[in-house]
Formats: structure tokens, C-alpha cells, sequence
């Protein structure tokens, strides 16, 4: 069974999240993915949109982080500093966060292009609460497409925390310990962090990718783990239910090619 | 009255002073009385030139439009904003040319509709002057000033280039040693939002998440409420433990059916994604978006006219059937 | 029209409500005299329960600032959280509280008698919400009997503040500037607070009472305003709304002789 | 994992260690599963000597009856025990001599019913060591641990013995300058609240005033929940935006009507102040204390016992007449 990249993205990522776990999620793929796992590996996954919805049955992908999907049926609708709050008390296991650019530390720029603050080249959207959920879940995910540009040396501007400057970093500008980037899902590899220098590592590549294409595509220096896997393709049941349950209109899965 | 000497930071528009505002809490009028008005006369009354406005909803689900339109209409200048996952009321405003500085957590973007043009522009030609701050930021600073105290400690923000271009003090807490982000209280001058039910003393009831518009409102020196419907005071008594916005927090009430259209209304409408899209294509060039806003906002008198001109209800009854994943195709 | 004293102060009480103000109230007197205000000189007087109920229409005297008489037919049926904090926002025009222990500077003792803390001679229910609404309302009144036991030199534990010191001494403390005691509501006399000196004064004397009478039934010393009125007693109208509707069950009128 | 060298104060009974609260929360078992249980083996599993408790509701109303009485029943000894407006439910816990250690906001007295003289000699003999605060001090403390911050800023205690006896810092605004007293949050080991309506995964809905019960439940590290009625989890779907407890803060869940008994619950019954009477008279002396304790607590098996001791059925409708203000001399 083929599959495009964003599909391979979304099927990768739901596999990631445990069973009986809390995930906040904004919209497109990270949402995509966990509402597969909830119909995988994860019946009992909670799905948490910052805006108020806790817990809701989705009938589709929400088209924003507040609309009344997101807290369709849900066990609760309730407001910004609730989900907030349950995140910075230490409840909740998992986020997905997107960006313009990462570096080798998982911290991320979704704020602007350039050098100058007050005139930026680009801008955009800023934090939003990425920075809140990136301080405050455990383990911070990322999915994104893998090129030079978006996997940078060094980010224009650090809107949310990786592990900043490497080990201790995040504890020392007072940061919840223990929480931090966890993964990194691309369309050509799975990463995660070198536990002793907190940079990050390629796990798993993925199917007819090679080592080169992923060094070429990389701005700073990877580190690699002892034994790389070839990342599991998606599944056809995963396919299947990613295709008719969980994205049906090809609102997310449509994106890629 | 308050003798506080407020650390001067060019870059926190709005003092935390809560001093201040306990005197003119104090101060305003707690009278339960009838408040209903006209958006008109609301958006002429209570907002200045100048003024920092703080936005209800989220982005494009449950917001004042009507009252975001009027602002535009009425050619409001150099507001402060809040940025509070602002995308399509951003876009209005941005539109209008109505701000000159905003307290950044979401801006610029419509989620996964797409970027505004007019809300880039703004920022990346100089022109409005950009703070830096995040969604939870936000809200806590609002429920800080809402508490009438001066700040929030939190654990976000820190380590961050957010941080240097915020304006936020570090403090050392007393009993951990831990540091932590001390959030100043944010008061804005005026805060608009949208509401499922008020009565005409401004009780007002919402269906659905909050999302930030609790803290919101208790923080603000004026409140406009708009609602889909005014209901009999009765019923808010009926029902007193769904008031989430007490009558002496509100300035203003204005009864607009489908009032935040393009926007979802939880229970009512859905978002108009074509409309939305409208908009987004509208700002392609200065030429085309004058044309859109002239249509759209500036040629007509008020709300019920922009919603006859996008369908009226018929627009809104299809809108409706999608809010509640009824299939519109039979 | 005879009455007692409780039915006295009162009256007294609830003459001193502007209309659409705000108040918090607790149970007993306090609460007859906030009901009676609304049925009199404040028709939109806004009673508040710390507890959570605002706005209510009390169909009766709640026995309890949390029971559900308190938001009967309410405006809003809210939190503590929720009431104390408009409180320290600064809405909140009016309290009542009650102690064992008065001074002149209007400090309130609900703690304990003794000068042991840790084994009181007489242990009381404590602050409550006495200590947060004294600091955070603009205006503290009490309503109490007069009696050298209770008007003290010096409180065996300050539990509420009043002015504390004197002049400037709650600004010190960080306590709101510009709140503070009010107004003394006893069974002799109605007493505000000097200006200067936030020592207690009084203002008024009841029919029948003499000045000695007051003396010496106060043990620290009092102020004397400029001018002492006779109290105006209660109106016939007063007593009847008092007594009809809003305590026709002696509930607390009951309690004095 | 967490570093931070806590001030060391004998009067702080709780710390406010968020960074061990973060990994207890972390480690907490989250499944949504089903809860239901029985109050005694709640109680025997949740409840340790020496655990701090702190209760819901306000005084005797919407107070968890039930799990107290088990409490006093399985003679839990060296509770702490948090005094958030503590009055019928610390008379029961006095009575059961369960508590050497108080945070005081309010106890003691029964508010407008009078003193229990077994809850004075609990202080009055030196026995339970106080610490002094306030009931917003309180509040805000469950808040704090709540939003997981060590501590909250707040005006109030400032000035008094009320301070000097308590526990918590002051600290001063790094914006304003104004002095403010941080109050420390309070994690209780174990909350136990009374309900309107619980599904069997612990989501709770709760009709009227809240007080702190939203906050405590989250602050605390095992919750047990006794609720008027079970209802399906379809409903707490369908009322979504009433559910002010989600099931990931909740330990335990029972289903025990009337379990505020004789207390006040809203809506459904007023309290039975004859009773609450009876409670006050038999702790006129140790003798006539013991034959109560031995006829309504140690001498039955459970609650539903209890309330029929007390007139069953047919006394609790009368209340519910009472709390419904029907004339029940007709």
C-alpha cells in the first residue's frame, strides 16, 4: 500500500503515544495522529486543545484549536488556564509543537525571520502556547518536513525551549525538570535526544532514504544512534483507519505528496 | 491614593497597578441597571483612541465581530492589543490600521487557514510595536489583574528568546529557591466579547469552553458584551450557576444574532470557511482588500447588513446545519 | 413601637447600606440588616456570601454562609475564589464582621483569650473570612453588643485588621490603601473612626443611654465627635419590614432582649 | 529529581514542593477507568495516619458525611487537617480524636448553631498544634497548588497576629514594590468532596456554589469522590461544560445519597439542624459523647445505617420539602 509523507508522518507520530496518556494537540497532523491512536494503540489516549476542550469524541478535524469540535462530546469544556494549569501541575504527558526552524537542541522559532525584532523579514504567529506547552508537558514531539532550512545551525529566534543550551540548561533557567523534546518525525527519519548531550539523534530512516540525503538536509551536526532501525512503514489497518475514520475529507493527509 | 513607584518599562504597555484600579473599581458605576444599546453608540462611548483592547473568544470562535467591524467603521486609532490567539480579529483590526502596539501570543496567523497579509505587513513594516509573550501568558496575566494582584507566578517564558523581548520580571520564589516568571498583571482599558445569553443588566451565560474571557473581563475597566440573545433576568436566575460574567463587570449589551460570524458560535454556527477565505484573498493587494472593506464594512451601516451581504440567513441556516453535523447535501 | 436591642442595631446597620453598593455578609445580624437595607434604603444593594452565592434572593435567613439558601434565585451561584477576589479587586464596598475582642483602632479578635497560642484559654473559630474581607472591602462595620470585655485595650490576638497602629499603619503593612473600619453599630451608641487619628469616635447615642454609660462600658478611651445627635430610632416601617419579612421567624431579632 | 532545598519550617505542614508534585502527578495511574468502590475501602486505602486532609465543601454543606464518619469509624489517628470553614466535619473528626495538626481558616465553631466543645478542647488543651490563616489564604493555597506554583501573591493576613502565627513569607513586587504576603501552596494528600452527579470514572458535576472544592481536588494527590447519584457517562458528555472535576484528579468514587447528610446538598435536601443539635448537646460531657459516637458512628456498619438511625427516608424527605421551602405542616 502506498503512502504519502504526511500519512507516514501522522501514523509514525500515534504510535508514540501510550495508552492511558494525556496529549495536547493543535491542529492538522499532531491531531490527525492522535486521534489514530486513540483508534490504535491508544484507546484510552486524552485529547487536550489549549483553548478549553478536554477529552472530546472528534467527528472531524477541527480547524482550530477553539472551535466547537474540539470539545465535541467532550468530558469537560473548560477554559485556557485549566489546560494550562493541568499542564504546569505536571498531568500531562505529551504535546506536538511545529516551527520554522529547530536546531540540534529541539528548541524552536515560530516567531519571525530575520534579525530585527522591531522589523522582522517574516513575521509569524509567535508562541501561541507553544512556549507554555513546550515549558510545561513532559515530553514535547515533533512533525515536520526535513530540509536545511527548517533543521538550522542556529534559530533566528527561540520562541519556544528545547533543551536550550544543552544538558541542565532548561533546569537552570527554571524550567520544570524532567520535561523536554522528545521526538522529531520527519518525512525522511525519527529522531530523538542523546540522553548525555541532549542533542539530537536519528533512530529510524525511513524507507529508500539514505544517511546522506538526511545529512544534506540537516544545517548543524546529527548525531546517530548505535543501531538505526529502517523506520516500520505504516500499516494498511493504519492506513485504512487513518484514511476513513480519522481524515476522511483529506483535510490533513491531502497536504503532502 | 496609590503611592507605588511602577517600575517604568516602556515595553509593558499596561501597568500592573492594582492600586489603581481598586479605585477605579471602586469608582465605577455598580448600578443593575439596563445596558443595552446599539454597537454604534458601545464602540463610540466606550472605546478611545489609544485605549488597550483586550478581544473575547478565540481566534475565530466566539468573537465580537460586530463590535470588531464597528471598530474598524468608526476609524479607531493606536490601540494596544492583546494578542491573545488574535487571527481573524487581528485580521479586522489590522485591516482597519486600528493598533500601534500588541502583546504578542498568537498573531498574523488563522491557524490552519492560512496567514493575513494586512496582519504581517503590520509587523514586518516597523510599524506596530511587537511584545512578546505566549497563550498561558496571557491568560494568567489577565487572571492575575482579575485576582487585584500585580502578578502571576509561573514556569514558563524562561530561557527563551520570548523572554528577552518580553517584559516580564524573573523573581526567586521564597520557599523553593526555584525562579520563576512573575507575569504583571494586564488591565486592559476595554474588552469586548461574545456571549451565548445576557440579560439586559449584562449577566451573561456561555455554552462551551471559556477559553480566557472569565479573567478577561473581570481584568478590563470597560466591558461590551454582545450576545446571540438578550434573555429575561429571570432565566439568568433560574440558572445562576451557568453566569459566568457578573453584571458590574459589563459597560455595554448589545443583542447580535449570529455575532461572531465568519466565526463558530458552539451550538449555533459553524465558521463560514469561504468567507474566511474571502478575506484572505481580499488581502492579496491594497486595491482589493479597499474594495473588500469597502463592501464588507465601510459601505455598510452595521452587522446586519454584512450578514445579508454574505448569505443572510439562509448563509446562516446552512451554517447551522454544519455546526451540528447535519448533512446539507439532502 | 418598642424594640430590643438587636432589632436596633439593625435598623442602624442598614441605614448605613448605599444603595448599589455591594456588601458580603455572613449569617445572623449582619445578614437581617443587609435584607432589610434591600427592602428599604438599598433596593439594589448586592449581597455577596464568601462562599460563593451572589445576588441572591434570600427567602430566608441562611444558618450558614454556604448553604443553599445563599444562592437561592441568584445572580450568579460562583466560588470562594470567585468572591474573594472581587473582593481584592477592589468591588466590594462593604463588610460586616464580629469578634470577641475590639480596640480603638477597630483590630478584631476572633482567635483565641489568652496569651498562650498554642494552648489558648479560650479557643474561637478564627479569621474565617473575617481577616480577608476586613483587609480587602473598602468599609468594615460591626454590629455588637457594648460591654468593657469586648471594647478592649489592647485585642489578646489581633485576627482581623483594623487600622492597626494608627494613621498609615495598614498602607505599611501592604494592606489596600483607603479600606478600612467604618462604622461600630452597638447597643449604646453608633461610632465611626476619627480621621486623623483612626481612633474610634463616637457619633451618636441612643435613647436613654448616657455618656458614662458608654464609658464605662469601654475600657480603652474613646473620641468624641464635635457634634453627638441622639440616635434616630427605628421607624415603625423599619420594624415591621424587619420583623414581617425579613426575620418573621425570630431567627435573630429573638436574640436580644 | 527535583533539587530545590525547601525552606524549613515546622509551621509549613505541606510544602510547596511542585517539582515532587509534578512527578507525583506524572507517576499517578491516569486510565479512565472505573472507580467505583465502597466508602470503607476508600477509606482504607486512600486515608493514612498522618496524611493531611483537607475536606470539601463548607461546613455542613455539600460536606462528605460519609467518608468522615469512616474515618472516625476506622480510627485514623495524626490526621493534619485543613480548616477551610471546618464545622460539622471537624466535630465529627474531633469526636474521633483523628487530628493532631491544623491550618486554621475557621474551626471550632458551627457558625450560626454554636461552639463544639470537642473541637475547642482539641486546641484549647494543646493537643492539636494551630497554625493560622484565613479562609481566602486557604482558598488561594489549594489555587496555587492547583496552577502547580509554589506560592500565590495576595493582600490579605498583612499586619496582624493572624501573620505572626501563620506560616508564609511576604515578599515584595518586583513591578509595584507593594509588600505581599506569598501564600504557599497546599497539597493535601488526600481530599475527599461530596458531589451532585459522578460518572463511575470519577467526572463530577456539582449544581450551585463550587467554594474551593475545583482547586482542592486538583492540589491533592489522591481524591475520593462520594456523590448523590452515578449517572452514565453519556451524560457528563452531553453537559460537557458542567463538569467541574475531570477523572484524572479522582482516587475513588461511591455512590451514597444523602451522603451530606445532616448537611445541607442543593437542590436536594437542607440540613437537619434538630440533629446537628443533638450533636451539640451530646459533647456536653466525655460519657454522653461516647454513647452518641457508640449509637451513630462505632455501632454501625455504614452510612445508610446512620441515616435511618437518624429517620431514614422518611426524615429526608421532609428535608428535601425544607430545601424546596414547602410548607410541611400541610
Amino acid at each position: 500500500m502506498s503512502f504519502n509523507s504526511m500519512e507516514l508522518m501522522i501514523c509514525l507520530a500515534a504510535r508514540n503515544l501510550e495508552d492511558n496518556s494525556i496529549v495536547v494537540v493543535g491542529t492538522g497532523g499532531p491531531c490527525a495522529a492522535a486521534m489514530l491512536a486513540q483508534k490504535t494503540v491508544a484507546p484510552n489516549l486524552n485529547i487536550l486543545f489549549e483553548a478549553g476542550g478536554l477529552g472530546p469524541e472528534l467527528p472531524s478535524m477541527p480547524i482550530s484549536v477553539g472551535d466547537s469540535r474540539t470539545f465535541h462530546r467532550a468530558i469537560a469544556a473548560t477554559s485556557m488556564p485549566e489546560i494550562m494549569e493541568t499542564c504546569q501541575r505536571g498531568m500531562v504527558d505529551y504535546t506536538f509543537l511545529g516551527g520554522a526552524q529547530l536546531d540540534m537542541y529541539g528548541n524552536i522559532n515560530s516567531t519571525m525571520i530575520g534579525t530585527d525584532h522591531s522589523k522582522p523579514k517574516v513575521r509569524m504567529p509567535g508562541s501561541g502556547g507553544a512556549n507554555d506547552l513546550g515549558s510545561l508537558c513532559w515530553k514535547t514531539m515533533v512533525m515536520t518536513v526535513h530540509n536545511a532550512k527548517r533543521f538550522v545551525k542556529k534559530c533566528d529566534f527561540i520562541t519556544t525551549p528545547g533543551y536550550l543550551t544543552g544538558p541542565g540548561a532548561r533546569e537552570a533557567a527554571g524550567l520544570p525538570p524532567g520535561t523536554g523534546p522528545f521526538k522529531v518525525i520527519t518525512d525522511l527519519c525519527v529522531m530523538g535526544y542523546d540522553k548525555d548531550t541532549c542533542r539530537m539523534q536519528v533512530e529510524s530512516i525511513h524507507h529508500g532514504v539514505t544517511k546522506q540525503q538526511i545529512i544534506e538536509n540537516t544545517e548543524f551536526e546529527l548525531l546517530w544512534a548505535k543501531e538505526i532501525k529502517e523506520t516500520a512503514p505504516p500499516t494498511e489497518l493504519e492506513l485504512k483507519i487513518l484514511r476513513e475514520q480519522v481524515d476522511p475529507l483529506n483535510y490533513v493527509i491531502g497536504r503532502a505528496g | 491614593m496609590t503611592n507605588l513607584k511602577i517600575k517604568d518599562n516602556p515595553d509593558l504597555f499596561v501597568k500592573p497597578d492594582v492600586n489603581g484600579m481598586r479605585e477605579y473599581f471602586r469608582n465605577k458605576p455598580l448600578k443593575m441597571v439596563n445596558k443595552v444599546t446599539t454597537v454604534k453608540e458601545a464602540v463610540e462611548k466606550y472605546v478611545k483612541d489609544g485605549d488597550y483592547l483586550g478581544v473575547g473568544g478565540f481566534g475565530a470562535s466566539r468573537i465580537p465581530a460586530a463590535v470588531l467591524h464597528e471598530i474598524v467603521r468608526q476609524k479607531k486609532k493606536n490601540l494596544g492589543l492583546s494578542g491573545h490567539t488574535a487571527t481573524h480579529d487581528m485580521q479586522i483590526l489590522a485591516a482597519g490600521d486600528c493598533f500601534n502596539r500588541c502583546d504578542i501570543a498568537y498573531v498574523v496567523g488563522l491557524e490552519a487557514r492560512g496567514l493575513s497579509k494586512t496582519s504581517r505587513k503590520a509587523f514586518e513594516s516597523g510599524k506596530v510595536k511587537a511584545v512578546e509573550w505566549s497563550n498561558a501568558a496571557l491568560a494568567w496575566r489577565y487572571k492575575a489583574a482579575a485576582m487585584g494582584i500585580p502578578f502571576m507566578p509561573s514556569r514558563i517564558l524562561l530561557g527563551t528568546d520570548t523572554a528577552k523581548y518580553s517584559a516580564f520580571e524573573t523573581i526567586t520564589c521564597p520557599y523553593t529557591g526555584m525562579k520563576l516568571a512573575a507575569l504583571p498583571a494586564l488591565f486592559p482599558d476595554i474588552a469586548i466579547v461574545h456571549v451565548h445569553r445576557a440579560d439586559v443588566y449584562g449577566n451573561c451565560q456561555v455554552d462551551g469552553i471559556m477559553i480566557s474571557d472569565s479573567d478577561l473581563v473581570r481584568a478590563s475597566k470597560r466591558v461590551i458584551v454582545t450576545t446571540e440573545r438578550l434573555i429575561p433576568h429571570e432565566l439568568i436566575r433560574e440558572n445562576s450557576d451557568r453566569t459566568v460574567i457578573p453584571y458590574f463587570c459589563v459597560d455595554a449589551v448589545i443583542e447580535v444574532p449570529y455575532g461572531s460570524y465568519p466565526g463558530n458560535m458552539a451550538g449555533e454556527y459553524f465558521s463560514d470557511e469561504d468567507h474566511l477565505q474571502e478575506w484572505l484573498e481580499a488581502e492579496k493587494t491594497d486595491e482589493s482588500l479597499k474594495k473588500f472593506l469597502d463592501k464588507y464594512i465601510y459601505g455598510v451601516k452595521d452587522f446586519n447588513e454584512y450578514l445579508y451581504l454574505c448569505g443572510g440567513i439562509e448563509k446562516l441556516r446552512k451554517l447551522r446545519n454544519q455546526e451540528y453535523l447535519i448533512d446539507t447535501n439532502k
